[in-house]
């Protein structure tokens, strides 16, 4: 589908402040974060290539503006899971990226240990609590963490971001449906980036309208524009103020694009050149940055400066990632059940 | 010690532990209202009230996703999955969540729950609804598999499954639920992992669980008419499977025969027979034998039912052959 | 729920037999039908409770409306498939009652030679294609079923029935997504008895209004009347007539009650007898005979006649199913794979 | 003989049956547009159309759900699952359909279907991704299981998949795909159940199947050059088990190790341990040893992984403990 066809679908706005308590600072920060995102999956597929990286690595590129839209409407309490294109999610939720990065090389040091690789980042301290490579998989784990919220009488919620292609598997009807029926505080976000893998939305889903899916478990849902970070914030700031103040969870579908091919092994003989680059036209993170820079918001020394240390922050993540170590031997044996159960209760001959 | 069954037994594990932490709650379809299919939550609700004794929709992946995330957040879920048949739908929330969770995030997070379910032929249920899939789970390193075979193992071993820090499969037997024995009043453990000779003996040793420990027991009783001495042993524990109770019974006997209900291949007797060549290989004077369900699905007429199962004379068959007989 | 207050949730109108070409024979042949159910289900009951019958066994008694009104709407070649409360749905296409009944009973000349039992009845020839006892699994091979009618270009399609508690299952909407994506000839039908097991569907779905759920597949729905076997017949009549020109699968909810427990070990306290007892009042048969009889369709000695009729082929069936033998014991090896592949295919050591 | 690889025979297999029978139709996730994430069905939608070769939704239970109602409908699908760790969230569909119709409904109906797959471990995909369950649908009466080595295998046994009335599990090796070997330009079966002697020897018979059969002839020849005689008997099905093939070449070697890439506990190994010594106990000089893989998830760290997998090293330390070397 062309950007174009797209985007009629969405009440794309211009980009506007009003009614939002995003100060400057703010805003940089975010510009700051969504050059992080971009720059870290450009380090990670070059290192891809040059044989550091392995497994399946799924690049963000290009749908920047919902992780970090989405995430800077959340309270650092807040908890989020993700699915296995995790990259920005966890960027954007506080993770350190030379964590995250030393991760992909499989050290030690990284986010997990060299357990998990790209797919599955966790991180207790950021409230990122997990990339999970099973589509589906994650639906229930969410509204299940969500319902400790509930359980206990707490104000945190649960973000639970998917893609369109795993709206499709029975954990998404599972799920949705037990959200609804229990009302956890947990916030669907489907970042449809109009394909799963090589298949396009309607020739995988009955309806493309995914966002109304969730009419199925009278879930409130609404469609709305990935590509601009500050419409991502409104929407998801909304939502979050309702499903946090108790009136049940909801689903947003954030219209956007992969750049990049599925994974690093994808020849993307599915789609047509031309389509990514409409796509790359309208780029997020460029027009933020104009937009920022005509509304007075950000000087272009700002601007340049906010590239630079993005391209810094990951340039000393690639080089903390490389200087590690990788995880010893021993280290398979570990996590695999609780270590500190005692004779009373588990013996091993 | 007070009598009590199976049913019972389980049930006073599930309120001693519910009353002691609040964090500890239970989930499943028909666990509230209707009492749990097999009664075991029966009145829970009563105690308990509902947001502590949760009805669910019929959506087992749903279920131990949901339970698995509610473990991940820290409370304690107990989750019925109506028979264990069910768990072919969970199968992917079980393996690839609850067992996965605390090793690939490398310790950040971990999922201490409890998924009550039944197994086991014998009630006419045909195919779909009589299976025992306890070997398959069994392979998966992070869960735990546990299939009780009477009442006192039930409350001791449900009290441990509950307060480790780790998934585990617990298995009933829809066969046992009115069995009487001796139960302690007060809350105990009894450790995972350890098997339990039910009887002495130096023979010959056989090796069952759940169900198939009262089939073996019966044989025992048979055997010793007959001037044979056979041991008993209770595996109880599946994962961890208690290899040194197991091998310190055969280096004794010399002889042992499996009785499982589940399909001889790829089932647990494998397993059993395989680490008892293993380690004992020296000490056995046959090869190990099993005595499994015939390797088809189960079919609804008792007669087709009953010839597939392994019965006490299937095993003096077997030991016949043997010449233990 | 009472049965006014369920019963204000449909257009429920007075039996009426305009525009539908239901000759006076049909409509005989309809009741004679349901009676046939009833008797059945009274049947199987009593030798249950005489321990000839045993397992889990679903009784159909209250519902034969939808079973017969749906099924009568049907041709001979279309196809069905049901979950495990399957006696009624048997009966209405045509197997015959001597076979269900020696199937309950175990014996070698059940539908199934006894290896199924209530929960399991197909019957080739009649085109019922099997009861499934695992919740919503059917409902992914009737959509795979009817694929097949519309991959070599046939006409004949497929009804697909299940129960309110079923709308939960991942089955369900992975099943309704590959059918209003593939288009195939299906028919889902909702018996929205309005329990699953003990569970109330407002306690076990987030909407309750089940029909709904097919607006997430793009697939028309509709809720209707399952106590009024003319109604039944004539919104299924429409929704085939559609099915069949290749306009895509569609979804009818029929709501109904059952009057007995879940299984045989239904305590049933989960609902007040005085629930039941209102269905009881609008019973779909004997409202039908009435409506026959002040329609002068039927004369009051036909009616006795069609009575007495039904209880005897029931009669006869329970005669038939005892004087059957048991399967043999060496049965249980047969049919676990095709028995005539040669050696070049498979090897068994 | 043409050469090709594992990927091309596998395609040509399918190219093969699909002109042959209109019924036979391909469905699954990317195997029309992308042409299938491991390229084994590339093309063939240009061929055969996409009637005939269909992209489907992320949905395996469904996939498989509608690939036995067609099936039981007289259709011949061979649905691909991306990988076999996908089979979990189908694996009511496989166990409870699939392998159950024919039987439930005494044959009155039957899923003649291919579900092909990818399983192993060894390219850094992490715990959820690298796993090996054909020991648990081995377990499952009704179902065939394959896992083919070899290029030549590979077309044999696909084309015997696609021919036989039952359904069959065909789990190939992601790390296999590029491998290359003899194959014959036409069109041939090999019997599903028949193990292949891949090598002749007398001094220790090596049991192995998929990735591990080039394991196993890896340390034969370094066996070789020790002077130690190995047979590497390749199972190629799982189910059914060769017992014959394993137990002729046990019987001449009297020593037996079997590799496998599953977990230990419940795995292949302990099945086919258990039947060498039931079926050749006499025979056996020493017990039948397992090198499998350890029993952890699979981490993504090369190290990790690697260090996790069986491997010819660690054959030949077993070999050492069991004194053969
Ligand atoms: C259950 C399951 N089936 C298949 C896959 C393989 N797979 C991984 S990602 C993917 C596509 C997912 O698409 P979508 O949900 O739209 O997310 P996107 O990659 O577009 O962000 C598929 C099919 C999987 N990981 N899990
Ligand atoms: C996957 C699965 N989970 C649970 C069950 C147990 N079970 C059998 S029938 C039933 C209730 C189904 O209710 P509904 O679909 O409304 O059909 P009804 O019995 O009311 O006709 C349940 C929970 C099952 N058979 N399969
Ligand atoms: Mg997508
Ligand atoms: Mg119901």
């Amino acid at each position: 589908m062309t950007i174009e066809g797209v985007m009629e679908q969405v009440q794309s706005r211009e980009m506007s402040l009003d009614g939002l308590d995003l100060d400057q600072e703010t805003l940089h920060e975010m510009l700051y974060t969504m050059r992080v995102i971009r720059d870290f999956e450009d380090a990670a597929a070059e290192w891809y290539a040059r044989g550091q990286i392995a497994g399946f690595l799924h690049l963000y590129t290009g749908e920047e503006a919902v992780a970090v839209g989405a995430i800077s409407a959340l309270r650092p309490d807040d908890k989020l899971m993700s699915h296995y294109r995790d990259h920005g999610h966890a960027i954007a939720k506080g993770s350190d990226p030379q964590l995250l990065m030393a991760e992909l090389f499989g050290k030690k040091t990284g986010i997990v240990q060299g357990r998990g690789g790209s797919m599955h980042f966790y991180d207790t301290e950021a409230g990122m609590l997990g990339g999970y490579a099973i589509i589906g998989q994650h639906l229930p784990l969410a509204v299940g963490y969500a319902f400790a919220s509930q359980y206990r009488g707490e104000d945190w919620i649960m973000v639970c971001i998917l893609g369109d292609g795993a709206t499709n598997i029975g954990y998404f009807h599972e799920a949705l449906n037990f959200a609804g029926l229990w009302d956890t505080p947990v916030l669907f976000l489907v970042e449809n980036n109009l394909y799963g893998m090589g298949t396009a939305v309607d020739r995988a889903s009955a309806i493309t309208e995914i966002h109304r899916k969730a009419d199925a478990y009278g879930m409130p849902n609404k469609r709305i524009d990935g590509m601009n970070v500050i419409e991502m914030h409104r929407e998801v700031r909304d939502a979050v103020a309702q499903v946090r103040a108790g009136e049940g969870p909801q689903l947003l579908e954030a219209l956007t694009f992969r750049y990049r091919g599925h994974s690093m092994a994808d020849p993307e003989l599915y789609r047509d050149k031309e389509e990514t680059e409409g796509w790359r036209q309208r780029d997020a993170i460029e027009n933020f940055e104009q937009v920022l820079l005509s509304q007075d918001m950000l000087t272009q020394d700002e601007a340049d400066d906010i590239r630079r240390q993005a391209q810094q922050t990951v340039d000393e993540a690639v080089e903390f990632a490389r200087d590690s170590e990788y995880p010893p031997e021993e280290d398979i044996y570990a996590d695999i059940y609780d270590e500190d159960t005692g004779d009373e209760l588990v013996v091993w001959t | 010690m007070a009598e009590m069954t199976y049913r019972e037994a389980l049930r006073q594990a599930l309120i001693e532990a519910m009353e002691e932490d609040e964090d500890i709650f239970v989930m499943g379809e028909d666990v509230n209202k209707y009492g749990g299919s097999y009664g075991v939550t029966k009145d829970l609700a009563d105690l308990f009230g509902d947001r502590r004794v949760r009805d669910t929709p019929i959506a087992e992946a749903g279920i131990i996703g949901v339970a698995t995330g509610a473990a991940m957040a820290g409370l304690r879920p107990v989750a019925e999955l109506m028979t264990i048949n069910f768990a072919l739908v969970a199968a992917d929330s079980i393996i690839n969540s609850a067992a996965k969770v605390r090793s690939m995030f490398a310790g950040q997070s971990s999922a201490p729950m409890v998924i009550r379910t039944v197994g086991g032929a014998g009630a006419q249920l045909a195919a779909t609804h009589s299976q025992n899939f306890e070997a398959m789970f069994s392979h998966i390193p992070g869960l735990y598999v546990m299939m009780p075979a009477v009442p006192y193992d039930c409350k001791g071993l449900l009290r441990s499954a509950i307060l480790v820090n780790d998934p585990v499969l617990f298995i009933e037997h829809a066969k046992l639920y009115n069995l009487r024995g001796e139960v302690p009043e007060e809350p105990y453990t009894i450790p995972i992992g350890r098997a339990d000779v039910k009887r002495q003996g130096k023979d010959v040793t056989l090796l069952a669980y759940s169900a198939m420990v009262h089939v073996a027991l019966d044989v025992a009783e048979k055997l010793a008419d007959r001037g044979v001495d056979a041991e008993v042993v209770d595996l109880r524990s599946i994962r961890p499977l208690d290899t040194e109770t197991i091998v310190r019974s055969v280096k004794k006997t010399n002889r042992a025969v499996v009785v499982e209900e589940s399909w001889r291949s790829f089932g647990v007797g494998a397993e059993v027979a395989t680490r008892v060549q293993e380690e004992a290989f020296e000490w056995l004077d046959a090869p190990v034998h099993r005595v499994s369900s015939e390797e088809v699905p189960f079919a609804y007429s008792k007669v087709l039912e009953q010839a597939a199962l392994p019965s006490a004379d299937k095993v003096m068959e077997q030991l016949r052959e043997m010449r233990i007989l």
